[in-house]
């Protein structure tokens, strides 16, 4: 007697077939995955960055294991808006699942001129505005900590596109529920929360910092604690859907943003660990959904009220 | 590329520190080619939390068995040589860009530095079913470190210590080919530490009159199929940097920035 | 032929032995371990909180492991001025290492008059003044945050004593640096950080925060690159010492928070698992020191000097 | 109070789900009292992190043999039941306050529930050593989770499902004892599920005069030695909590607020 879940998640004018998407950067511009897992059960792809012109990113290394997670620092490396359009746009339109393109730049100008080039050239299912890379040394996290700033770009972005905005969060700030309300006042769609957390190792051999630019991005298991207090105090705090990630390895972590209030969730870092982890979690969302009788995903939200 | 759950049929010492895994694939697999790799997830826990990377020392297509030689070095290497025969292994690949093979009448020689071993045996093994007659030149820190039951009888020795072989590196080999004057348009396949290759190559391109270099790299990994941007090596081209996991591990050696 | 280094570590007018110390919290009153260490070899022990009442703390559970790390919800419980004069105090008096009281309070005038207090009945070595816990309704991590707050507090703690004032800094900042300067300018000693991140988990069978305050902090393995980042900004940003601390499990973490600008180190959660590593860190550093010929503890930070 | 690494001499299954450990403790080592605990760092790892409490089951002070009785439950009971003869474990114990005797006279009644088994086997023990004449109540999900080879002949069994014993919880052992009027002034020893203990300290207070009640809580740990405030149990006492590691495990059941 298999039930029939509505798995489907509402963000702005997009439905996403079901609430699992596949964190940027961590799934390429999708066809990298195409061998290994089927793409289009995924609700959401959200492509690595694009800019404007393309990027080299950092130097080497850019990638570091530190205890329980993943320290990144790959700067936005990507290939540019124009090669996007040409080599990368082809593959994810004809894709089944809905794509998202994670929108990253130095200055508000970028953003602007990017989502205005793509708009036309590459138009996708909606935007992910990452204003939350703490692996450039100006544009990402110097926006994503100030709410002034996150509201004048998704204000100035909203009046550009009738396409889902969602608003990247980082979690390096004092009070992550202000940007959320900033996104929400600039008019966005939804925020996805978290972007990587600021972090560093040193190498006692060499004596240096292991990273190019001494500090990078942690993801994985070890912030998951994190991300979950985030994604809790955003959903309490703003009334579009909130997106959350950041260290899930399992199901059951899915289902925790799923109760804590996000509508929707991405899987990142372990995707390079179990490909085939997204879809896993998918299944594991409906089987607790089946046990529980939820039939919608907005139902995970009655134990604990987003207000 | 494939995930795989495979069945470890034999995980043994071969040299100091230097262990043999051999595993088999279910089918339906695919066939590695040369210098392809694979990457490994290593216990189930969070730390180790990536994937490792290992290149193929051999596989054998009749029945899916997959070998691959290593070094302890840190945790997941030292949890990887735990496993025992029996135990499964969750394993991805083959991955990346593998050697190109030579072009008739060509003299292969081949050098191998450390664990760079693995693949130049596999290469060794098909140069020779292709009818060559490579060179194999091997180094390391010393004697104990070589699993020299694993090498073909002509493998010529060089340990840093003396301790068997020349006293030196892979490069005095190569050089003492040289002056027995075996070498006109090589073909060189390196495999090994960084600085070792970058050495031979410098040193070949000076050297030897229209060399060819191929060497295969490492890099620290994050996804081993293209999406991440991690593991790059800087290169000759305007794009700046090309990616281990899909474009090498097997690179041109002219096209690679050795600064 | 055993080279000689000194080890000691200046903090205002104090010098602690060695640079090694246990952090709040994680070492109750020093007493619970005495049967586990040499007490008296820890370069200084750094107390559970004491406020100027007693707290019972908060509901259970307060303990709660996650993907390598632990979240806590112990709320300072403690036993309150009069009684840590009374029943902890003549113990710690007695010991030969240097013993910090970890101060904590709701509002400013509460650090002040359990500083007045202790001053009075239970004068120790120093006073780390805990404006980051994230376990309490108000105070802590509320004054903690905001950089004004920190300067008005340490100030007024400053005209108050001639100890160490050691202001303990959150990671759950945008800008940790500019709380340290803050503490500077208001006439701190030094800086400790990190204290504990905010974290969460949620229990999917009952559908609920797994603490009672829903969050708590983090702290263990896994918040170790987060905590460096921290010491490396922190450090290039105020010419006082800081004391780094968060996720060290081994001596090459205690020597990375060396290298990236510490003068001293703290080990916390790791004290659980192996009461024995604060001494074993120690007995590392020093054979790092041998190994590269260092010699003072300054030493470590010719490598990625401070500024 | 002491850590010691202690060698595994057998870890092995005794009833569904549940496994009897032994390990040999090196000299100089201390004798646990009953109802005391120690802690095992289990793995070498990040993940479990924390050291988990285990009660003494058994101690053999001429030897230093300690065994525990423990279920799977996650992710370190997991990985300890993979420990093998030889092993070493990291031990740090004994840790806590155990049982009190009873005094001459008294019947001492014992309730163990689950894996609240294993310190219940030694205070049973002690208490035959000492000249009672203990009664042993035991109650499980059902007949396969219980170890029965462990258990005293006159052992009385429960199971939810009746599967074996009576059918229905450790306090309907106690109810049927009642009305066999063997209760006068008993001594009740429990260890358990939290609400298993709940129910009978209530229900004896209420159905036994003068019923003592010692009872032996479970809470998770952090530092298992009385300095991080993390064990606490809510008591009638105006200081609101005792923590369990250092003021418990053991408490007589009046002082806790059940609630
Ligand atoms: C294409 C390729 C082929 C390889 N083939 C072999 C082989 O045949 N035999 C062999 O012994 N080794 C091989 N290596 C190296 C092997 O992957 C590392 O030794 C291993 O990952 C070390 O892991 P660890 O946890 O034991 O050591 P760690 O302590 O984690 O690291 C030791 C060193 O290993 C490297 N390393 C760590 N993590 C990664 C990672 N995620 N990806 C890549 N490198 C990493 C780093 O250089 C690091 O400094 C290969 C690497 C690559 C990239
Ligand atoms: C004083 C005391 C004596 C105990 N004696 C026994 C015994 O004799 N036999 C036995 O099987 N079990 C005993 N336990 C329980 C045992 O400690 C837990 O089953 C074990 O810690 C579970 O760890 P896990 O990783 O396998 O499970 P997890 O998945 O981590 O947790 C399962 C449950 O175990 C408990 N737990 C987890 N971490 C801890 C921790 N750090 N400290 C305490 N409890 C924790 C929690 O209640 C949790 O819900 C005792 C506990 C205490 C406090
Ligand atoms: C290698 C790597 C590259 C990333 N690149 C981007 C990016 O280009 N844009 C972005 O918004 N987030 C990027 N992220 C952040 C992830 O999308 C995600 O927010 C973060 O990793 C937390 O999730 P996780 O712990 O599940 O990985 C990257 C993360 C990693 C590990
Ligand atoms: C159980 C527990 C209790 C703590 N109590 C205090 C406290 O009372 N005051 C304080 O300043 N920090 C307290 N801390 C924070 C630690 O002192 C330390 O800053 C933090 O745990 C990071 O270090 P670690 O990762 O090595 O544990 C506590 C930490 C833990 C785990
Ligand atoms: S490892 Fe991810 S691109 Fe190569
Ligand atoms: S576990 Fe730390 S006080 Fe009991």
């Amino acid at each position: 007697m298999a039930k029939t879940f509505d798995l489907r998640v509402k963000i702005g004018s997009l439905t996403l077939s079901n609430p699992v998407g596949v964190a940027s950067g961590t799934f390429g511009y999708g066809s990298e995955y195409e061998q290994l897992i089927p793409v289009d059960q995924i609700g959401a792809i959200y492509t690595k960055a694009v800019t404007l012109e393309p990027r080299s990113g950092n130097e080497i290394p850019r990638i570091v294991e530190t205890p329980g997670g993943l320290l990144n620092s790959i700067g936005l490396a990507n290939v540019g808006s124009r090669e996007f359009a040409l080599s990368k746009y082809p593959f994810l339109k004809g894709l089944k699942c809905s794509v998202i393109v994670n929108l990253a730049g130095s200055y508000e100008d970028d953003y602007v001129k990017t989502l205005d080039y793509l708009e036309e050239h590459a138009a996708l299912d909606g935007y992910e505005i990452n204003v939350s890379c703490p692996n450039v040394k100006c544009g990402g996290m110097a926006i994503g900590t100030d709410p002034s700033m996150v509201q004048k770009l998704t204000e100035r972005l909203r009046t550009r596109t009738q396409k889902p905005l969602i608003v990247k969060l980082s979690p390096n700030v004092t009070d992550i529920a202000a940007i959320a309300m900033a996104a929400q006042d600039g008019g966005a769609d939804a925020v996805s929360c978290i972007n990587t957390v600021v972090g560093m190792l040193i190498d006692t051999k060499s004596k240096r910092p292991i990273l190019p630019m001494s500090t990078g991005g942690l993801s994985g298991p070890a912030i998951f604690p994190i991300a979950l207090a985030a994604v809790w105090k955003v959903s309490r705090a703003i009334s579009i859907p909130v997106i959350g990630m950041g260290g899930i390895t399992e199901p059951d972590h899915a289902i925790q943003f799923l109760l804590a209030g996000a509508d929707a969730i991405q899987t990142g870092t372990i995707n390079f660990v179990d490909p085939l982890m997204s879809l896993k979690v998918l299944e594991g969302i409906r089987a607790f959904m089946d046990k529980e009788g939820l039939t919608r995903v907005a139902d995970f939200h009655q134990f604990l009220p987003r207000s | 590329m494939q995930t795989k759950t495979a069945k470890v049929l034999a995980n043994e010492v071969v040299a100091s520190g230097v262990y043999k895994l051999v595993a088999r694939v279910p089918e339906p697999f695919e066939i590695p080619q040369v210098g392809q790799f694979l990457t490994i997830r290593i216990g189930e826990g969070i730390a180790p939390l990536l994937r490792r990377p290992f290149a193929y020392s051999n596989f054998d297509s009749s029945n899916g068995t997959l070998e691959l030689i290593y070094e302890k070095r840190g945790n997941a290497t030292s949890l990887l040589s735990s496993y025992q025969a029996n135990d499964s292994i969750d394993i991805l690949g083959p991955l990346g860009k593998g050697f190109t093979m030579p072009a008739n009448g060509t003299l292969p020689v081949l050098l191998a530095g450390g664990v760079g071993i693995g693949p130049m045996l596999f290469l060794y093994q098909e140069l020779v079913n292709h009818g060559f007659k490579p060179i194999l030149i091997v180094g390391a820190r010393s004697a104990e470190r070589l699993p020299r039951e694993l090498f073909p009888k002509a493998t010529i020795l060089y340990t840093d210590d003396g301790s068997i072989g020349g006293k030196g590196t892979v490069l005095d080999g190569l050089i003492s080919l040289k002056s027995r004057s075996l070498l006109n348009h090589p073909l060189l396949y390196l495999c090994g530490p960084h600085v070792m290759m970058r050495v031979v190559y410098l040193w070949s391109k000076s050297n030897l009159s229209k060399a060819s270099v191929q060497v295969s790299l490492e890099q620290t990994m994050g996804c081993a199929v293209g999406a991440c941007m991690g593991c790059v090596v800087k290169i000759h081209h305007q794009k700046g940097f090309a990616r281990v996991c899909c474009e090498g591990p097997v690179f041109d050696g002219d096209l690679i920035n050795w600064e």
